[in-house]
């Protein structure tokens, strides 16, 4: 098949430095099948096959071929994967490593890019589709919209995601470094050696496939080698170093805050569709590294800018350095006959490598007045005809606008942005440009500086950094500084200084011998003028991605979008995947002169991370699937799951919600039915409940009863050792946010309780108000939530149960009702509350949670004759909300205060020190008589169990806005008192006991209730004190 | 003002586009306005749009430091909804929601305002009493929406996991199908036309700096381009409300937080509709051109760099790909962040201030873009009437004095 | 992603370890039965927002749980100091637009 | 006058007892296992609170060890460990059954003073972390900085834990220990050994640790002022 590689230039001509004729690769795109070589990249490999269009436009629909060799490319975006599950969209070719078996399509065009249909659409309708077009149309009829919103969502969008999940993990590895090098070409290699000497932690990282950035082409000589020789060389001497990190296929994508920088490292992208197992094991196909670096050196070099001319888009218009790339790196020239339009020197490497690889070089259309230069002066030995003062004004193309076929070439008045006398035509089937180079200063930009453009280089550099970013060293052409020579110089010179002040000793490393060309001087063009007005020229692409072209702009700046950033938005320019990487000055450079600006005045748009696209798995790590977020266990968490439990998600607790047994018919009980089951048991036996998700706080110091008394509404002051009390939290708003039982262990001991998902909070809580407000009260907490096993022993025949496994005297005199003893419970050291929150007599059993199974499974060996029955959160809900029992979080909602839920019982007035909510209570708002509070729903038919967060009128038959006065927060059907009840919050509730309330449903039923005491069990709670 | 259409775009391709005319003037400053509005932000722009074309009063000025919408009008999700929960918020949301309905014809300009529906989803059993409390209460207030199924949310969007294999099942969701999105520069874009076509002035590059006062009433502002006069001043300067509060000589019940957002590269079709998660947290659409918008989570800290952390960008993925694991290979491409200014109830204040004649509407926070036309709508009244709209009235200041907040932070799920 | 110097740990941390928690240096009023409604509310919700220096109060959440007080530019993110509880910020909005104390902060926490 | 209530949680050495990971099964050290995860359950922790001038001569004299007054400092003793975690807050590890004689010493020569002694020892567990590869699964679990160079024998620190947290500590040049929350245990152990795939990962279960109880005879549960 190799004949099929008809771009490919023969071996022999030293030539192909990366690629491994022996090797060869198959591969297939859009379906057909190809062959390249190892050390291709898939760009490299459709060119060598000559394969030109690669892909359709997004707006326009046009043929589109590879343009670029790195993160650039705007063009040759495929749709990448050979199943459905390895789908991967929008894959730039030029960065993707060929494999075998590689498979690709393009990302637009059908049936397929090269004979698209829609293309028919972008030559009719292009001329009335200009900038901002759908803001001008498709307003008429309103309900049209989503109809044509349709058909522009199907025509837009480029890839698309798979519909299987991925098969692939990606994972992530947290670093630490003293200096951080990205860019890996001369000068990011010389500062890595030159930090690395040092002993310093040196992480160097380069997105490509090999290191050595420009130096992997280059044709200099460094320190004697040939400069790839040179690359290899530093990289051997670098990766012998323990304090180096090398990361290659390493894109730095985001440097925020303080010197933290991401990095993407492609691991097993360049071998396959998915990351393969190695020895049985998993390989993670990218590793996200989050770097905390205290120097960054920014050697990223610079990207080179195309010239902006008419038809420039059309396959076989390519970037001159890619070129270069193309020809040196994988032996593929890309075309035949070429024309060169440039403003610089460097690019005339281009012309020269073609020649060398065979090809022919028309010309070379210079837009300087008199070249001169070293480089110039080899095209001219070689015998090329230079044009100067000139430039390719437009590109040629086949009808089908498949690839270039000529190259209309004139004296340009850059200054006067208008063609000069005649107008040349040559044949060719490829034109390179140049119009000079842009720093790669992106990620300078993200942490927040402006670059700022230098007229002696045609570009913006990083700016001045601020405060923030310390430690940070643009270098070489990312620094604009473009002779390798003075960049060299530069990092022996300010490195070493700079990394001293902080501490880092380095010996000074002399800057490598090169030998250096005489450059001329560059001229700054970004659109090329054509003969007719921009307006009616051919279209001139800046943003080839987004199809912005030079008429757009200026369109843009005709209808008053003056700010760089409007033009941005109302043309897209830079909104593609590429960001702009090509085509942003050049825009900015045209809007520039449309609005009579100089181009720092018009400046630039905002570099953002990404750097290059990332999937969203590499950035999501191993936080996925079971490990998307912890579950959290109590002791007795496989014996829940060994019974079948259903658990309910409380925070990350897993809770067992409800036991469903099977019932004698073989099926499973429905949660009612288990939970009317568990009820009863309560009720009438004996539960139990695994309550260790509950907060504990352990809190000791002399200071602690005060402490306490200050935090809670209520008073502290009199409980006794050995005694419990309820106690409600508020902030200083006045709203409850907590509650719980909290016990006096000794005089200097207290043991708080909070809500399961209200734990860390308020253990933070506690502590803020100590550490800031109340330093000087002795008192410290300690977490002892997971240290305690708690199980709530419930039900009337509690007792009977539990004396069989005690030594502590549970007669109702000797130990009461809201007080605690400690003892053994089945042989295990224990301490038990006699707290409820069922209304039943009630024992909380707490162990030291090691020992925990063995307390429980005794008590369900010993529990049988007394119906233990093991309950769920359900149940829980149901028994507290039958004895008015509050959920915080359920039954309040933030604006509740402890009057609203009727527990001035449970507020201090009278307690000395003003704590926390006291103050707010006496607001007037807080004060107002018409507040939500909390009181019971019966509803009238007892069948009907009211929805929760159901609303609540007093006119059933007002229209609609209705008022509403309240909601449902808790509802239930009660087995107990065989009536489904609520609690609800009604305006004025406490003053409405005995009224009727409505609640008109969704289905169009409005219930009836009647507003009762919240207490629907066991007013005087004479079950829990038996 | 031309009129765009169909028509007119056909007009002009065949004079190749070079006579269409500006979307607004670029005006000098005029020494005296009878209002002044600081803030060139949707909230801003709709503001004077509506006081020239429903209050007749037309000698406004806008004042925009920067370009007009590049504030948060810029940098939002877009989404659009108006299922609030408590009576007053759901009042200013709706009120916003039905002038969204029309405003593409009433501009003449497509804001490309897109039903498509929004779905918040339900986790926890506790989110799902609040989804149907807030369904409940927009019910009976005449706001769409019901709660729907899992089932019926896998109908809704197929692309969502609704399995039980999620660390967080989906339980249920609210769905309400008059929300959506919106093209949000668009959106500025035409409030902008509108207004500088009855004749409002729009000042951009004009910072203002300070706040002309006589005996505790206004009289104008100073800006970097001299000192402009003005009857009224109405404040919409989102995230650096404070800043200008503090410039008039008072503080507001307000912090500045970065707040970021993060887009896909371009897909074909993909998600019908927008999916809101409080619980995993994340939130997403796709726009016309196919990019996946993503919003991400809100930093604690103050921050007025219009950048936030990046691990608040791997929660918000993390949750993304917990609700969409398709979404694994789909790649971001970039990230930004707005300044919020939020409030301790999470609403909006909409107020009179100390100073006389000055007005404030801001702390819509993380969002405020859905309320753009109904904010700019009961401002335009308030400034206009020298009185709050009965619908702005609940969002004055003095809530914070008495107590009185309207706490959309208990139920109302995310905020945007 | 902030760098953050614990002045209890006495070493620098990753941003994922705290939680920032507000303005600092916010005082209870000593006598709240007796502080007037207005100043009630300014208390608990109005806060001085700045665009620049700005002391606050952040919590070593997953590190030695201790609250501290950052001095940062909330424009630039740049962290001028953290200091204890109960001392005083050595830089300030004034003395940093004065050019004043920033290099002379003794306190353990100036950012190296 | 009782000031604070303790107790010997430990009963007879008869009871069966279940470490936070008794379900998680073992993974056998087959095939190039670069690290090896330990879970040295039932050690008795002890939380301890109080002025380093308060707490230092009386830590030193009951425990034998010299109470670590720099931040991150962690001293090892014979089986046993004290970890600065906070300037007032300090974690004793001690083999367990030896917890609650301790901290009756302690408390008694403590006498008056304000500190507080907690119990957690149901609430965490140990895992220790073994073999070359140990520090590369750490970067992937932890935002601090565990390179040797800055992470030396005998440092200790609390940080994140993947979406947990943890005390990580470094015993010697290839062992590393981790003190992690009863109820993340499971998820903790899950992250490890996934995180530690690619490299070869062994889990040995806490049964293979000795119990003190079994050397020394059980005190008895013995309410204490
Ligand atoms: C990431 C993100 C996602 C969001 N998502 C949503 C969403 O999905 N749905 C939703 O409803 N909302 C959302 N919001 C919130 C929404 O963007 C804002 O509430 C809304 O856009 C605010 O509009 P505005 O006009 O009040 O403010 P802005 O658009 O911010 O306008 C304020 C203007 O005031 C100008 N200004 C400030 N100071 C001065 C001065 N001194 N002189 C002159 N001019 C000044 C600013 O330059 C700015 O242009 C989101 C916000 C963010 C940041
Ligand atoms: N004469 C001119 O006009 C001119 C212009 C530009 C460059 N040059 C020459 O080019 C060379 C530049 O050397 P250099 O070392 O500064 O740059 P370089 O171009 O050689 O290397 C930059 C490297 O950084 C990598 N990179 C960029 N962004 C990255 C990111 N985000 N993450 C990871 N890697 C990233 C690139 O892939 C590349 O390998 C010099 O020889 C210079 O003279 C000359
Ligand atoms: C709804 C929405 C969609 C966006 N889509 C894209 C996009 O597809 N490509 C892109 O580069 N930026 C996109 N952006 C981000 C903008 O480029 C820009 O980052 C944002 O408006 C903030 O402005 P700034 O980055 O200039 O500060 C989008 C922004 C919004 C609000
Ligand atoms: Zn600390």
């Amino acid at each position: 098949m190799s004949e099929l590689q008809q771009r490919r230039v023969a071996a022999g001509a030293g030539l192909g430095l990366e690629i491994d004729r022996d090797r060869p690769l198959a591969f297939t795109f859009n379906g057909k099948a190809y062959q390249g070589y190892a050390g291709d990249t898939l760009a490299s490999a459709l060119l060598a096959n000559g394969v030109d269009v690669v892909n359709r436009s997004f707006k326009y629909s046009r043929p589109r071929g590879v343009v670029a060799a790195g993160a650039e490319e705007p063009n040759a975006i495929v749709q990448l994967g050979a199943s459905e599950a390895t789908q991967t969209p929008n894959v730039r070719a030029t960065q993707q490593a060929l494999y075998e078996g590689l498979t690709a399509r393009s990302t637009n065009g059908w049936p397929d890019a090269q004979r698209d249909m829609m293309s028919l659409i972008g030559k009719v309708g292009g001329p009335f589709m200009p900038v901002g077009f759908y803001y001008k149309t498709f307003k008429a009829p309103a309900s049209m919209w989503l109809t044509y919103e349709k058909m522009i969502r199907k025509a837009a969008g480029l890839g698309r995601a798979p519909s299987e999940g991925d098969p692939d993990i990606y994972d992530h590895v947290h670093r630490h470094c003293d200096v951080l090098v990205i860019g890996s070409g001369p000068t990011g290699l010389f500062a890595a050696l030159t930090a690395a000497k040092s002993g310093a932690r040196v992480i160097l990282c380069d997105e490509q496939e090999r290191f050595g950035g420009s130096a992997r082409d280059s044709d200099e000589t460094l320190d004697g080698v040939p400069a790839p020789h040179w690359v290899a060389q530093i990289v051997e001497r670098l990766a012998a170093m323990d304090n180096v990190t090398l990361l290659v296929r390493t894109t730095a994508n985001g440097y925020f805050d303080h010197n933290f920088v991401t990095l993407h490292e492609r691991r097993t992208e360049h071998l396959g569709d998915s990351a393969a197992m190695t020895g049985g094991r998993r390989q993670a196909r990218s590793r996200l590294h989050r770097v905390r670096a205290r120097h960054v050196v920014l050697a990223t070099g610079a990207h080179e800018r195309p010239l902006v001319y008419a038809g420039n888009d059309v396959p076989g218009n390519l970037l001159a350095g890619a070129v270069s790339s193309w020809i040196r790196r994988q032996a593929v020239r890309p075309g035949e006959r070429l024309v060169l339009s440039t403003t610089n020197d460097t690019a005339y490497r281009a012309a020269l490598d073609w020649q060398a690889a065979g090809g022919e070089v028309v010309a070379i259309a210079d837009a300087r007045a008199n070249p001169e230069g070293a480089m110039v002066e080899r095209a001219r030995a070689a015998g090329m005809r230079i044009i100067a003062g000139s430039a390719v004004i437009e590109a040629t193309t086949d009808r089908k606008g498949h690839r270039v076929n000529g190259a209309r070439v004139a004296a340009v008045d850059i200054a006067g942005h208008r063609i000069d006398g005649s107008i040349e035509t040559l044949v060719c089937d490829t034109v390179a440009s140049s119009g000079g180079y842009s720093p790669v200063v992106h990620l300078a930009a993200h942490t927040g500086v402006r670059p700022v453009w230098r007229d002696d280089i045609l570009g913006f550099v990083p700016g001045q950094t601020v405060a923030p970013v310390k430690g940070f060293h643009p270098v070489g052409a990312a620094a604009g500084v473009y002779s390798l020579g003075m960049a060299f110089d530069a990092i022996a010179e300010h490195l070493p200084a700079a990394l001293a002040a902080d501490g880092i000793a380095l010996a000074p490393s002399a800057p490598p011998q090169l030998e250096t060309l005489a450059q001329g001087e560059a001229v700054g063009l970004y659109h090329v003028p054509h003969d007719k007005p921009t307006m009616r020229a051919p279209k001139q692409f800046v943003d080839l991605q987004n199809d912005v072209t030079a008429a757009a702009i200026e369109l843009a700046t005709i209808e008053g979008f003056e700010s760089i950033e409007h033009v941005k938005r109302y043309t897209a320019m830079g909104f593609g995947t590429d960001q702009g990487k090509l085509g942003n000055i050049n825009g900015m450079a045209i809007a520039a002169r449309c609005l009579g600006q100089t181009i720092p005045e018009t400046g630039t748009t905002v570099f953002r991370p990404n750097y290059t696209p990332v999937n969203f798995g590499a950035i999501v790590g191993r936080h996925c699937g079971e490990l998307f977020d912890p579950e959290r266990y109590t002791a007795m968490h496989q014996w829940h799951v060994e019974q079948g439990a259903a658990f309910e998600d409380v925070g990350q607790w897993k809770r067992p919600w409800y036991y469903p047994r099977q019932k004698a018919s073989g099926e499973r009980e429905t949660m009612h039915e288990a939970v009317a089951r568990e009820c009863r048991a309560v009720r009438e036996q004996v539960g139990v409940l695994d309550a260790s998700t509950l907060g504990k706080i352990d809190i000791q110091g002399p200071d602690a009863r005060e402490f306490l008394g200050r935090i809670y509404t209520n008073g502290w002051e009199k409980l006794a050792v050995g005694k419990a009390r309820y106690g409600l939290m508020c902030k200083d708003d006045g709203m409850v946010m907590d509650d719980g039982v909290t016990t006096c262990l000794a005089d200097n001991h207290f043991l708080m309780t909070t809500t399961t998902g209200g734990a860390a909070a308020i253990l933070e809580w506690l502590e803020i108000w100590h550490q800031t407000e109340w330093p000087e009260l002795e008192v410290y907490f300690t977490s002892v939530t997971d240290h305690w096993a708690t199980m709530t022993l419930t039900g009337p025949e509690a007792r009977n149960l539990l004396s069989e496994l005690t030594d502590i005297d549970l007669d109702r005199e000797a130990f009461k009702f809201m007080e605690w003893r400690e003892g053994t419970v089945a042989g295990v050291p224990a301490r038990i509350y006699r707290i409820s929150f069922t209304g039943e007599l009630s024992f909380e059993i707490n162990v030291q949670a090691n020992y925990a199974m063995p307390v429980w499974e005794a008590l369900f060996a010993h529990g049988d004759q007394y119906g233990l029955t093991p309950y769920g959160t359900e149940t829980m809900h149901v028994l507290r909300a039958e004895k008015g029992f509050i959920i915080v979080g359920q039954d309040t909602d933030g604006s509740m205060t402890p009057e609203d839920l009727g527990m001035q019982w449970c507020v201090g007035y009278n307690k000395p020190y003003p704590w926390i909510g006291k103050r707010a209570l006496t607001r007037s708002d807080t004060r107002r008589e018409d507040r939500k509070q909390l009181v019971g729903l019966k509803p009238l038919d007892a069948e009907v169990v009211l929805e929760e967060g159901a609303q609540i009128v007093l006119d059933p038959k007002q229209a609609i806005p209705m008022r509403m006065v309240g909601h449902v927060t808790s509802s239930y059907y009660s087995p107990t008192l065989d009536h489904g009840f609520a609690l609800a919050v009604v305006k004025g509730g406490h003053k409405r006991l005995g009224e009727r309330v409505y609640l008109p449903m969704a289905d169009g039923v409005t219930h009836v209730a009647e507003v009762v005491s919240s207490i629907f069990f066991d007013p005087k709670g004479q079950r829990q004190n038996l | 003002m031309q009129r765009y259409s169909g028509f007119s775009l056909v007009k002009h391709a065949l004079s190749h586009h070079e006579n269409w005319q500006r979307h607004w003037r670029n005006p000098a400053p005029k020494k005296e306005y009878d209002v002044v509005i600081v803030g060139g932000g949707g909230h801003g722009l709709a503001t004077a749009y509506y006081l020239a074309k429903e209050h007749g009063i037309t000698n406004v000025a806008v004042i925009e430091k920067g370009w007009l919408g590049g504030g948060n009008t810029a940098r939002n999700t877009t989404i659009v909804r108006s299922n609030y929960l408590w009576d007053e918020a759901a009042a200013l949301y709706e009120h916003a929601m039905k002038l969204w309905e029309g405003l593409s014809q009433d501009l003449n300009y497509n804001v490309m305002f897109s039903q498509r529906g929004v779905l918040n989803l339900g986790h926890t059993l506790q989110d799902m009493r609040d989804i149907q409390r807030r369904v409940n209460a927009n019910r009976l207030n005449g706001i769409d929406g019901e709660v729907v199924t899992p089932e019926r949310i896998k109908e809704i969007e197929p692309a969502l996991d609704v399995s039980a294999r999620a660390r967080y099942p989906i339980l249920g969701a609210s769905w309400q199908p008059r929300g959506g999105v919106a093209r949000h520069d668009a959106v500025a874009w035409g409030f902008a036309r509108g207004a500088d076509a009855l004749g409002v002035d729009l000042l951009q590059q004009t910072e203002v700096t300070g706040f002309k006062m006589l005996d505790g009433k206004v009289v104008g502002v100073h800006t970097n381009r001299g000192d402009i006069g003005a009857k009224t001043v109405g404040c919409v300067t989102a995230g650096n409300s404070g800043t200008l509060a503090k410039m008039a000589g008072f503080q507001l019940p307000l912090e500045s937080h970065p707040l970021q957002a993060l887009v896909s590269e371009p897909l074909k079709p993909i998600l019908n509709t927008v999916t809101m998660s409080n619980h995993v947290h994340g939130y997403i659409s796709q726009s016309d051109k196919g990019d996946l918008v993503i919003g991400a989570g809100i930093d604690g800290y103050l921050g007025y760099g219009q950048r936030g952390s990046f691990s608040i960008v791997e929660h918000t993925l993390q949750a993304i790909v917990e609700m969409f694991p398709v979404f694994s290979r789909v790649r971001m491409n970039r990230q930004w962040g707005g300044i919020v200014d939020t409030t301790p109830d999470a609403c909006p204040i909409i107020s009179r201030t100390p100073v006389r004649g000055l007005y404030f509407n801001c702390g819509w926070g993380t969002g405020g873009f859905k309320a753009t036309p109904g904010s700019g709508n009961v401002f335009a009244w308030s400034l206009a009437h020298g009185q709050m709209h009965p619908i702005a009235a609940p969002f004055s200041i003095d809530r914070f004095r008495t107590g009185a907040l309207i706490d959309e932070h208990g139920a109302a799920g995310v905020a945007h | 992603m902030f760098y953050i110097y614990c002045p209890y740990c006495a070493e620098y941390r990753e941003e994922e370890e705290f939680h920032p928690k507000g303005q600092a240096h916010i005082a209870r009023p000593l006598d709240p039965m007796a502080t007037s409604d207005d100043a009630w509310g300014d208390y608990l919700f109005f806060r001085d927002n700045p665009r620049g220096v700005h002391h606050e109060l952040w919590v070593h959440a997953v590190g030695c749980r201790k609250f501290f007080n950052v001095t940062r530019d909330t424009r630039t993110y740049a962290i001028l100091e953290t200091y204890r509880i109960g001392e005083q910020p050595s830089v300030t909005a004034d003395s940093v637009s004065t050019g004043s104390a920033a290099s002379t902060a003794t306190l353990t926490g100036v950012q190296a | 006058m009782t000031r604070v209530a303790y107790f010997d949680p430990h009963p007879a050495p008869t009871v069966p007892r279940q470490s936070p990971l008794h379900h998680m099964a073992e993974i056998a050290p087959t095939g190039d296992v670069a690290v090896t995860l330990r879970e040295h359950a039932f050690r008795d922790h002890l939380n301890l609170r109080g002025e380093p001038g308060v707490l230092a001569s009386a830590v030193e004299s009951v425990t034998g060890l010299a109470l670590p007054l720099e931040p991150q400092q962690v001293v090892f003793g014979d089986g046993t460990s004290l970890q600065w975690l906070s300037p007032d807050e300090w974690l004793l590890i001690v083999p367990g059954g030896e917890g609650f004689r301790l901290q009756r010493e302690l408390r008694k020569a403590l006498g008056d003073a304000h500190f507080s002694i907690v119990d957690v020892s149901g609430g965490q567990t140990l895992l220790s972390l073994e073999g070359e590869e140990a520090i590369s699964v750490l970067m992937k679990s932890t935002v601090y900085d565990v390179d040797p160079r800055h992470f030396p024998v005998g440092k200790g620190v609390t940080s994140v834990f993947a979406k947990a947290n943890a005390i990580i500590r470094r015993v010697d040049d290839t062992r590393w220990e981790l003190v992690v929350r009863r109820s993340f245990a499971d998820y903790c152990l899950r992250w490890l050994l996934d995180a530690g795939e690619e490299f070869g990962i062994a889990f040995q279960r806490a049964e293979h640790e000795v119990d003190a109880r079994e050397a020394a005879p059980a005190g008895e549960a013995e309410m204490t002022t």
